[in-house]
């Protein structure tokens, strides 16, 4: 594809090279506040009838400079800001957060608690590939897959609720464990769920939205990444695995407790189209929710008795000196926290969250020129970005 | 994807740098927990190329890349480096002044550089040299102010509107 | 040829797929709902749920850790050092009440319900309940004061805290000024006790 | 003056009144139109309240909720409860739009919706007007929505509407040849442009409903009538004049209350029309499917005929996405043209042998 030059975006009235007569190209601002840009994204499209030319992001409209915040409270209450990062996510966030700080004290959590963590952390997943299976239909234009997809979230949503008392912002797992141990029958109620909820998968979801005609016809071949150019652009999560990267940190820089696990990375085959593809993406997701299954199927069989908080854990946490980077695998890619702690302050010194959706979202421009203005929200929903995780 | 015989640790990487830049790879205390090897800010392009295209670093990916505010008089620009062929990593770290916090852009050599160094210019003021689209990212392009300095002020008014919350009255 | 077959074999794959589709949603118009109706039916509320902040006063030491660790900053506390002559008695857990407290104000406008502030609480006294419908009109009625001294006693207690800083002051300048007149000697006795 | 057997059933009714005996002929007529098209407005607006509050329904009960509850016996109620919300909102026109056309542009989509259903055999007796040009007048009518949504989409200055008006154009455009096309396989096998006469020949039984009596390409034909003009009142999945993730609301972007609404209403009564029109030309209208059955008036299989097509068009925009532009151009031309050719062609040979 040729590389479009802003003098030629611009061009002077009446002098386009291509037509005959006067033409000129479109600036459409899709956003802030546009149906599918999931949230508040402005992209700046230069459009060519509906054909996108160029189509610039501008972020920040979510921006609350969370860092900030971070290096003015304690440890522990940067916790609930992780939580609002990536709203959809939380459990993963939270977890990211508090392995980097444990890596950083150089304290074990107990087994219990890195059991509850996988178990929440996947459910998570569940939850989250479930809002973004049901949004995608929806910028595609079908709104029953979306509720049904919020119907089993409502079930995910609940076990959480009764685990730790948030729907939605969990403020889970502490550092040092986890703050809640599991209630009576919640093994049984999570396994009930994972039965239905494969059937669900396979019976209802799969057919009605996945395997249909026009959804297919809308996704596959549109928006194509290479591996090369998702890796140069620090894709991470399913929408690297979607281009036929390998790459799981679960299974290829393991924490926690994930070694322990049986569990497949599913990566995009190109089934429909190219590899690479909207379709790809998606497919990732909606296979990723059944390896979750299976992970915390084995997990709750697993899990051990005993406590879920280190005892050396006290009320106020005093973290050494030192820096580190701890990432984990968020149901959006590679999140990472880069900590610096001077060994003195009451909290970090320095946070950088790396948030999977920032990157994610830097290709679209690469990605989505020379598309149609559909082809753009189809692209757009397949990255699936959540803007307090991109802003911050 | 993992080939555990290519796996370099820390000190082999900071050997062939040193061999191959010499005095502009810095000396670098390795013994900590996750070691910064620092870099000449003027260099940092070329060793980020080098460590890309070398075939046994090749570190693909760009994981993170971070600006802190050291003390006074001090910035640093943090690199995380990871090998997706390799799955080693390594930490780079420039150290540029306050006051002149300019550095070249490695957004050349990993694309995934140019939003992340986009942040870091708007929220720590570290300004990289032959970037290709140098605006703020985060932050509306006429805002004062880099806000993660430790010694940022808020500016009171933005387009005549109030910025700071305002304080509570006590009744 | 191959091109031809895939035509048909297109038509045929749509028409297919939009059968499936809509044998599956004729399923559901007949499977029973999910949803509730709000404000009629209400689902349980789990006993682990984050709402509405409450402080037990009466338990309340002043303690606060609930405050520092607040990532909001919504709940503000002013205490006044007990007088030698008040006993404000225990609290639930036998500690000893040392603190007056005159204003313990929980802002829910503000509060995220993390629960962080329920967890270092020595007595137990600061809990989330499980009300969750508590909307007003007014963002300041969102302001829930917990204090159990009424404007009048919170007045006087002040009035008397002045009077023994004021004094602690006086008390400190003169041991320093009798200090550095006469070192090693001990002083101003008369200041004590009011 | 129109000849007395296309006296329509208002004329009839007017006629036989004695209090109106001193009207001049001409004024009776006039009167009878002025009523007919008073019936016709309640009608559509009935049946639009009513549609509404089933889509809704049929949405909730789809997708495992409840749908509207509140007002009256399962939210029956709640469209003229929205309806009234409506009518009382500020009447909102934005700056610099080209207001003579945004006021006329609701106007003239709800009259083309409208002045269709005076062709409708509703029952044996049961028509304002048996014109002998019955289904091409509906042809050229419905063709006046493109000007409408063109002034809605341009008066707006807006862009999104700009491309709504642009997507619903080229679309009603491209689908009246399917429509055409799939309406002359009828016609032909009627051999009258009558829409009463259509129905007659349909006489006897379900099998000889053109749909079956002339299959496959009966079905064929009544198959792409059905899909393209699906496409021709933009619903889903042909909704890309409206599509909300892409577009906004299209040409209704700028509209608010009372104008929005009657974008709305036109959407409902094209609904109506083309279910009407299908069930006209292949499913028999008001002919019962077998004489055992004839006990129930013409008038109500007609109704009933309808409804279900207008199910139909719910329960598949309740399961299907939405096509892209060029994926909707491919449809219309390379794969309901030629299978309409190929009915035509079939159906053509049939009536010769």
């Amino acid at each position: 594809m040729p590389e479009i030059k802003t003098d030629d975006v611009y061009i002077e009235l009446g002098k386009h090279p291509k037509a005959g007569f006067a033409t000129d190209d479109m600036i459409l601002q899709m956003g802030p506040q546009h149906p599918s840009t999931h949230g508040v994204l402005r992209i700046e499209c230069v459009t060519d009838g509906e054909i996108i030319k160029k189509a610039t992001c501008h972020i920040g409209y979510l921006h609350r400079c969370f860092e900030k915040h971070a290096e003015n409270v304690m440890w522990q209450g940067v916790i609930p800001f992780t939580d609002r990062m990536d709203y959809l996510a939380s459990m993963g966030q939270n977890f990211s957060y508090v392995i980097t700080v444990e890596k950083l004290m150089g304290i074990e959590v107990p087994e219990r608690a890195e059991y509850m963590r996988v178990i929440t952390a996947e459910l998570q997943r569940i939850a989250s590939h479930l809002m973004a299976y049901g949004t995608y239909g929806m910028d595609i234009g079908a709104f029953t897959p979306f509720l049904w997809a919020f119907r089993e979230r409502e079930y995910v949503l609940d076990l959480f609720e009764k685990l730790c008392g948030a729907r939605l912002l969990y403020n889970y797992m502490w550092i040092g464990g986890v703050s809640h141990d599991v209630y009576d029958g919640f093994a049984e109620e999570c396994m009930s769920f994972l039965d239905t909820f494969e059937r669900v998968v396979f019976e209802e979801f799969n057919p009605i939205l996945t395997y249909n005609k026009i959804f297919i016809e809308r996704t596959a071949n549109v928006g194509i990444l290479s591996p090369e150019l998702a890796i140069d652009y620090g894709i991470t999560g399913p929408c690297l695995r979607g281009s036929g990267v390998d790459w799981d940190l679960r299974r290829d820089d393991p924490y926690s407790i994930y070694d322990r696990f049986d569990f497949e990375v599913i990566t995009g085959k190109g089934e429909m189209g190219t590899v690479g593809d909207c379709w790809d993406r998606f497919m990732v997701r909606v296979l990723e929710m059944i390896e979750s299954v299976k992970i915390i199927r084995q997990a709750l069989q697993q899990m051990p008795e005993g406590p879920i908080m280190n005892e050396k854990i006290k009320k106020v946490i005093r973290v050494p000196a030192g820096r580190v980077y701890g990432r984990t695998e968020a149901p959006r890619g590679e999140l990472g926290y880069y900590l610096i702690s001077d060994g003195k302050g009451r909290g970090p010194n320095r946070l950088k969250a790396r948030s999977p959706c920032f990157s994610n979202l830097s290709v679209l421009e690469e990605i989505s020129r020379g598309c149609m203005l559909a082809d753009l929200i189809a692209i757009i929903g397949s990255l699936d970005i959540v803007l307090g995780c991109v802003d911050r | 994807m993992v080939q555990g015989e290519f796996v370099m640790t820390i000190e082999e990487i900071y050997k062939k740098l040193r061999k191959s830049f010499g005095g502009t790879i810095l000396e670098s205390d390795l013994e900590v927990l996750e070691p910064v090897v620092g870099i000449e800010p003027q260099s940092i392009a070329e060793v980020s190329g080098f460590l890309k295209n070398e075939p046994d670093l090749k570190f693909t990916s760009l994981m993170c890349l971070s600006s802190v505010d050291l003390d006074e008089e001090n910035l640093q620009v943090v690199y995380h480096l990871h090998s997706m062929d390799h799955n080693h990593k390594i930490i780079l770290g420039v150290i540029i002044p306050k006051n002149a916090a300019k550095i070249p852009t490695v957004s050349g050599v990993w694309r995934t550089a140019n939003w992340h160094e986009r942040e870091a210019f708007d929220l720590m003021g570290v300004e990289f040299e032959g970037h290709p689209d140098h605006r703020r990212i985060l932050c509306p392009d006429d805002w004062e102010g880099h806000p993660l300095r430790k010694d940022y002020v808020v500016q009171e008014m933005y387009n005549g509107l109030p910025v700071p919350y305002p304080k509570e009255e006590d009744d | 040829m191959q091109s031809v077959n895939q035509y048909f074999l297109n038509i045929y794959i749509a028409i297919k797929s939009v059968l499936i589709g809509m044998s599956i949603t004729f399923r559901h118009l007949f499977t029973k709902s999910v949803t509730v109706q709000y404000p009629r039916e209400r689902l349980p509320i789990p006993g682990t749920s984050r709402n509405l902040l409450l402080n037990k006063i009466e338990d309340c030491i002043g303690c606060d850790q609930c405050v520092r660790v607040c990532p909001v900053n919504c709940i503000t506390m002013d205490t006044i050092k007990v007088f030698p002559e008040d006993d404000l008695g225990l609290a639930s857990d036998g500690s000893k009440k040392r603190l007056w407290l005159p204003r313990f104000d929980i802002d829910m406008a503000k509060c995220c319900y993390c629960g962080l502030c329920t967890y270092p609480c020595p007595t137990e006294c600061l809990i989330m309940t499980d009300e969750y419908e508590y909307a007003t009109y007014e963002r300041n009625d969102l302001v829930f004061k917990f204090t159990d001294l009424d404007p009048i006693q919170i007045a006087e207690l002040k009035e008397k805290d002045h009077i023994r800083s004021m004094e602690k002051e006086k008390k400190k300048l003169e041991t320093a000024k009798q200090a550095a007149a006469k070192p090693g000697k001990n002083g101003g006795k008369s200041g004590e006790g009011t | 003056m129109i000849q007395a057997e296309y006296y329509n059933i208002f004329v009839k009714i007017i006629d036989q009144l004695a209090v109106l005996d001193f009207l001049p002929p001409v004024w009776k007529f006039i009167l009878a139109s002025v009523i007919a098209a008073l019936v016709f407005f309640h009608v559509i607006a009935i049946f639009a309240l009513v549609a509404i509050w089933v889509e809704r329904k049929v949405a909730g009960h789809i997708q495992d909720r409840l749908g509207p509850m509140e007002t009256g016996w399962h939210g029956v109620l709640q469209t003229l409860a929205d309806a009234i919300k409506l009518l009382i909102k500020e009447d909102i026109i934005a700056g610099g739009i080209d207001r003579r056309l945004f006021v006329l542009a609701p106007v003239i989509v709800f009259m083309t919706a409208l002045a269709v259903f005076v062709v409708f055999p509703v029952g044996e007796n049961f028509i304002v007007s048996d014109l002998n040009i019955g289904i091409l007048y509906i042809v050229a009518i419905s063709t006046l929505v493109v000007p409408g949504i063109i002034m809605a989409g341009w008066s707006s200055n807006n862009k999104w509407s700009l491309f709504g008006a642009m997507r619903s154009a080229a679309q009603i455009v491209s689908y009246e040849v399917p429509v055409g096309l799939a309406i002359v396989c009828a016609v032909m096998a009627a051999g009258s442009l009558s829409m009463q006469t259509i129905v007659e020949s349909q006489a006897g039984g379900f099998w000889n409903w053109f749909i079956f009596s002339k299959f496959p390409f009966g079905f064929i034909a009544f198959f792409i009538y059905f899909v393209a003009s699906l496409a021709e009142i933009n619903r889903t999945p042909f909704d890309l004049p409206e599509a909300e993730s892409e577009i906004v609301a299209g040409y209704m972007t700028e509209y608010s209350g009372m104008r929005w609404s009657f974008f709305f209403l036109a959407e409902y009564g094209n609904m109506l029309a083309v279910g009407a029109i299908a069930t006209t030309l292949f499913l028999g209208g008001w002919q019962t499917p077998i004489s055992l059955l004839s006990f129930i008036p013409g008038p109500v299989w007609f109704t009933a005929k309808t409804m279900f097509l207008v199910f139909v068009h719910i329960w598949l925009r309740w399961t299907l996405p939405r096509l892209r532009v060029d994926q909707l151009m491919y449809m219309c031309w390379k794969v309901l043209t030629p299978f309409a050719f190929v009915s035509i062609f079939g159906i053509g040979l049939w009536m010769t042998f």
